[in-house]
């Protein structure tokens, strides 16, 4: 059972992040690129978040509730390492978009194959 | 507390959140501060460097908090060494730059943020003891040379950056996969600290986690098949960043390629070190093989550039102390001299908007002080005997002799041939070739002269009289060779634990 | 062809992934730092959620560089889209875009101040609950968000915006000087006031002072953001 | 009550599993989006209805800002479709 | 929330993709709130489902609606 | 008094789970746009609602933010539906027909007014 859920939980995260990854590669927008990175990002945030769990724990935090008494919490880093993965990736997505927008400007499209002043 | 390795980060950052309001009190206030500030890291760099020896590095808490549970800044002889290197020119750079953009204030006052945010991200990357925060520093380094590369208006920047971002999120994302396998292995995210689990980790996930480092931090430090951004942003950013590229943000990719390699993964008994010094030969030879074609004068510089980091990816791949001896001489070289040669064609090209080496003809006589300082430094990046690039890569042939690799020895003399010729191409160019009629030329300013001078200096003063560093660099060697003392000054608690 | 390579490659990667991580059991406990963290947030610290404990003060330098991320993100998107704001002082250029409906309008003028005070709510009590800086910055910007989609009228003043900007990050900045002046470490960042006890809103030292300055800062930069996007058309000079 | 929970929990997700549909199927953007604010509702309702399951009073705050900002997203989309942004 | 991140890649209306990684948001949300996370629940919710899609909507709005071949 | 909160609790909560499923079964099933937005928004709204009521009563001490909730739920969610089908509309997407437009007028003296402006 617990096999099952390992692969299952992992091999979904990591499915999204080859998602992304293809987008990145093959696509030919820019703007589907740029959601490729951010589906990439996302898939990579679910992961970290997927291996800091534990089995019957919970939150990290120690309201009234649950203080002084011994429970089980889930590993904190993980999910302080996403918060700071999920603020930069949106710092990234705003900036790729302000580029494509520049980019359209320019030559007035949004397909890689033409924009090909520098050689890509 | 003056002279803390906590400053490097905090000032520049300090400075950039300031420079806005400081640009309502009074406008030249945002040109000079920046200056002020670096000059002042770089005067704090130099006092620093006086204080740390191999024994006794400059170990920086924050928050109070003790190393492997805390963020810790690490002052050794080497990543010291770079740090300083990185301040110092940064200052030097400023310099060149003061007057940039003196018409378009807000402009300006962009470039000058943008440029201390790069500077504190690169030395934040050497100096961090934690690898996440390495990330994020790497995040900052580059977010600020994507903009820093689409600055102008009329070239094609944005293509360029656009480029740069798509290998960039892939830099990132396989960092951080490799900081996530480690992470659940190991527990921890400090540097030493894994190092000093690394054993626990089984081999396969080892290896996984090492090739997503080394390919995400090879894009930084512009390893061959991955350095498709580096010619274009070179070509495209402003000159004086081109520079900065090269000397900067080059440095902060190698320092973190070789800080994982060295000290994180002890996989020096299977094959890490032979892929550091394979891949450094193929991108040295490939790129110099490119370079010699490229009609683009920053072209050509980006893919020198390249293959001068190939050759420091041999040097350090040699795993020898004399190996890391060279490697930190050339590394010093090429910021030094890269540097110059950027900074002097950024004038060269001022007008052509193409930028092609067939319009350099008769520049020697237009411009005689910017053309003489190209030359030096060609003459010393080639690695002529009166320069500094003749003893670095004197150095790196005697490594590779006493370690017994004749290949890469007749390879790194081939290359050099190579280099020699390309660069005598564009210094034929400049002086033997009469001048087309009407050529606009823009005479460099005072700090820009000054700036060229004291670089060109530089080189001149370690060329004939190398000793003024390479007790430096001797230190700086010992230092990285040693990964237990590493460990132990950092960790000492836990290490003594293990040892029991 | 081309995509056939790359879906190999892609394959590849994910197989090495999937059997790098197969290996790790899905919800066990393992040894490592956070266990250490989660036993002295409450003790030394006296702050309730562990990762706020962690975001602030064991990984605070992490989070000095994600606002500055963002700070620079802001930047680089006003280089990138050559916004001049001088050019525009006076004249308050107005969006051409229809008018949203009068509903939407009124239901703006009364979610704001809601939104507001979520906000506020989310970053002052970042050490007790779930949320913090970032998330009640998120939900700041995302209020004047609202009024700038239902508004066509409505203008964020940059001048306000630059000096919160700059004076929260000063006071991070500053938050953290002080720290290696007064703290016990003469540590960066390091807690100098006293941490009170867990569970009280004025506990965790300087913790939340910084989360507040993050929450002030992050919000600025966000609506600075969104500002120069949505104005993109008006203000952008084509080329 | 664990059987009312799950039985709950059912329904809610095959609710949801009817709007996915829709937002898959929907030939234009406004049907799309009315399955997207719809999702959000349910998710909602479905964080606070976890948060009573694993009784934990703090997890509330994470729904009380869903219940905000979910609609502001589609808010953008319909005034985007109305050629407002 | 594969199917929505498939749905996003595949589709040529980038108004559609948008919509799709507000879901993938949405989903990656609910799910971090399951795995006990509500910390990142909250910044998912906050950044991923509002502030990620304006951006993205101002971005087609400023650039061209549809994917062409 | 606390059995009979809890048992009006299950009372409500089952309600929501019904009225939410039923939103998503109209949105599924309707025919055309403005009959799925109604069927979305009226049913989902007041599934959530008295779910979310329903855990307020089952949980006496979280009632006060459960209330916030719902009435936040209250005021957001017929809004975006409303300014969805604006946007709907302006976007052309005409109703099935046999319907009576009477909107069409109202948007014309609108766009006039608008222009007077």
């Amino acid at each position: 059972m617990n096999q099952i859920l390992t692969y299952s939980v992992y091999g979904s995260a990591i499915l999204v992040m080859l998602i992304g990854i293809y987008a990145v590669l093959t696509k030919k927008n820019l703007i589907k690129i740029v959601i490729g990175l951010s589906i990439m990002d996302s898939g990579f945030n679910l992961l970290l978040v997927a291996l800091g769990y534990i089995k019957g724990g919970t939150a990290p935090i120690f309201s009234p509730a649950v203080a002084g008494k011994d429970v089980l919490m889930v590993d904190p880093v993980p999910q302080a390492l996403v918060l700071t993965a999920i603020v930069i990736g949106f710092g990234v997505t705003a900036v790729a978009l302000s580029l494509v927008i520049r980019l359209y400007r320019k030559h007035n499209t949004i397909k890689i194959d033409e924009i090909k002043t520098l050689k890509w | 507390m003056v002279a803390n390795p906590i400053l490097y980060i905090a000032l520049p950052l300090f400075t950039a959140f300031l420079v806005p309001l400081l640009a309502k009190l009074w406008k030249p206030l945002v040109r000079i501060v920046p200056g002020l500030v670096l000059a002042y890291l770089a005067i704090m760099s130099v006092v620093l460097m006086q204080q740390v020896s191999p024994e006794k590095p400059i170990i920086a808490m924050i928050a109070g908090w003790k190393a492997p549970w805390g963020i810790n800044l690490v002052f050794t002889s080497f990543s010291g060494f770079i740090a300083s290197l990185i301040s110092i020119l940064a200052f030097f750079i400023w310099l060149y730059s003061f007057g940039f953009k003196k018409v378009e204030f807000d402009d300006a006052q962009k470039y000058f943020i943008l440029f201390m945010l790069l500077t504190a991200g690169s030395i934040g990357v050497v100096l961090t003891g934690d690898i996440f925060n390495m990330f994020v520093f790497i995040e900052i380094t580059s977010l600020s040379a994507y903009a820093l590369t689409a600055f102008y208006k009329g070239r094609d920047g944005a293509e360029a950056a656009f480029k740069f971002l798509l290998i960039g999120s892939f830099s990132s994302i396989m960092l951080l996969l490799g900081i996530a396998i480690l992470y659940t292995y190991t527990g921890t995210l400090n540097m030493a600290h894994l190092a000093l689990l690394m054993p626990q980790v089984p081999m396969h996930a080892k290896i996984t986690s090492f090739l997503l480092f080394f390919v995400a931090l090879g894009i930084e430090a512009e390893m061959f098949p991955l350095n498709g951004w580096a010619p274009d942003a070179y070509s495209q950013a402003p000159g004086p960043i081109a520079a900065s590229f090269a000397g900067i943000l080059a440095k902060a990719g190698i320092y973190a390629l070789i800080r994982v390699s060295y000290t994180i993964f002890d996989l020096g008994d299977h094959g890490g070190f032979e892929l550091l010094l394979v891949m450094g030969l193929i991108t040295m030879v490939v790129s110099e093989l490119v370079a010699m074609r490229q009609e683009n004068l920053r072209r050509m510089l980006a893919y020198s550039s390249m293959g001068q980091m190939g050759l420091i990816m041999i040097a350090f791949g040699l795993g020898t102390k004399e190996g890391i001896y060279a490697g930190l001489f050339i590394m010093f070289n090429h910021a030094v001299i890269k540097s110059l040669l950027f900074l002097a064609s950024a004038y060269l090209v001022y007008y052509t908007s193409r930028k092609k080496i067939s319009d350099l003809d008769g520049f020697g006589k237009l411009l005689p002080l910017t053309s003489l300082l190209f030359g030096l430094g060609a003459f010393a990046i080639v690695g002529l005997p009166p320069f500094s690039g003749f003893w670095s890569k004197l150095s790196l042939l005697i490594a590779t002799a006493n370690s017994h690799m004749e290949f890469v020895l007749a390879t790194v003399l081939a290359v050099s041939v190579i280099e020699i010729i390309y660069y005598f191409r564009v210094l034929g160019r400049l002086y033997f070739r009469k001048a087309h009629k009407e050529i606009k030329v823009r005479k460099p300013t005072w700090n820009s002269v000054v700036t060229m001078i004291v670089l060109a200096l530089v080189i001149i003063a370690v060329g004939v009289h190398p000793d003024f560093i390479t007790g430096l660099l001797h230190n700086a060697a010992t230092d990285l060779a040693d990964k237990a003392d590493y460990i132990q000054k950092i960790i000492p608690d836990l290490f003594s634990q293990t040892l029991n | 062809m081309k995509k056939l390579v790359i879906i190999s490659l892609l394959l590849v990667l994910g197989y090495s992934l999937m059997n790098t991580f197969s290996d790790i059991e899905f919800g066990k406990k393992r040894e490592g730092i956070s266990s250490y963290f989660l036993e002295h947030s409450p003790d030394d610290l006296q702050v309730a959620n562990t990762v706020t404990a962690i975001v602030v003060s064991f990984r605070g330098f992490d989070t000095l560089g994600e606002v500055t991320v963002l700070f620079l993100a802001a930047t680089a998107m006003g280089t990138i889209l050559f916004r001049r704001r001088s050019k525009h002082t006076g004249l308050n250029p107005q969006r051409k875009s229809p008018q949203a409906s009068r509903i939407v309008q009124a239901a703006g003028k009364l979610l704001f101040p809601a939104i507001m005070i979520l906000g506020a709510y989310v970053f002052i009590h970042g050490h007790l609950t779930p949320g913090g800086g970032f998330q009640g910055g998120a939900i700041i910007a995302t209020g004047f968000l609202l009024l700038l989609i239902s508004y066509r009228q409505f203008k964020v003043e940059h001048k306000y915006v630059t000096w919160i900007e700059s004076l929260a990050g000063l006071s991070f900045v500053t938050i953290g000087l002080l720290g290696m002046i007064l703290g016990p470490h003469n540590s960066f960042l390091e807690n100098f006031l006293n941490v009170g006890s867990l569970n009280d809103l004025l506990s965790g030292g300087v913790i939340a002072l910084v989360y507040i300055a993050v929450g002030f800062k992050v919000g600025a930069e966000l609506t600075g953001i969104l500002d120069t996007l949505i104005n993109i058309r008006e203000t952008g000079d084509i080329d | 009550m664990n059987v009312f929970f799950i039985i709950i929990m059912g329904i809610i997700m095959l609710a949801g599993v009817f709007a996915v549909i829709r937002f898959i199927k929907g030939p234009t953007t406004a049907d799309r989006v009315v399955a997207l604010d719809n999702l959000s509702t349910i998710v909602v309702a479905t964080l606070i209805f976890m948060g009573f399951v694993f009784q934990r009073f703090i997890y509330i705050d994470v729904s009380l800002i869903y219940a905000v900002l979910g609609f502001i997203g589609v808010l953008t989309i319909a005034r985007y479709l109305e050629g407002g942004i | 929330m594969i199917g929505a991140a498939i749905y996003a890649i595949i589709t040529k209306d980038l108004i559609f993709a948008t919509i799709g990684t507000s879901l993938i948001s949405l989903a990656l949300s609910v799910i971090f709130y399951l795995l006990h996370a509500p910390d990142v629940a909250l910044t998912e919710a906050a950044i991923g489902v509002a502030l990620s899609t304006i951006v993205f909507v101002i971005a087609v709005r400023n650039t061209k609606r549809y994917e062409e071949d | 008094m606390e059995t009979v909160l809890l048992y009006l609790g299950y009372f409500f909560v089952s309600l929501g789970a019904v009225f939410l499923f039923l939103g998503a079964f109209g949105i599924f099933r309707m025919p055309d746009f403005y009959t799925r937005l109604q069927a979305g928004t009226k049913s989902s709204t007041l599934g959530a609602m008295s779910l979310i009521l329903g855990v307020g009563l089952m949980q006496p001490e979280w009632f006060f933010k459960t209330l916030i909730i719902i009435i936040f739920i209250a005021i957001s969610n017929p809004i975006s539906s409303h300014a969805l089908a604006r946007g709907a509309y302006k976007t052309h997407q005409k109703p099935l027909t046999d319907t009576i437009d009477a909107y069409e007028e109202v948007v014309k003296e609108d766009e006039t007014k608008n222009e007077e402006e």
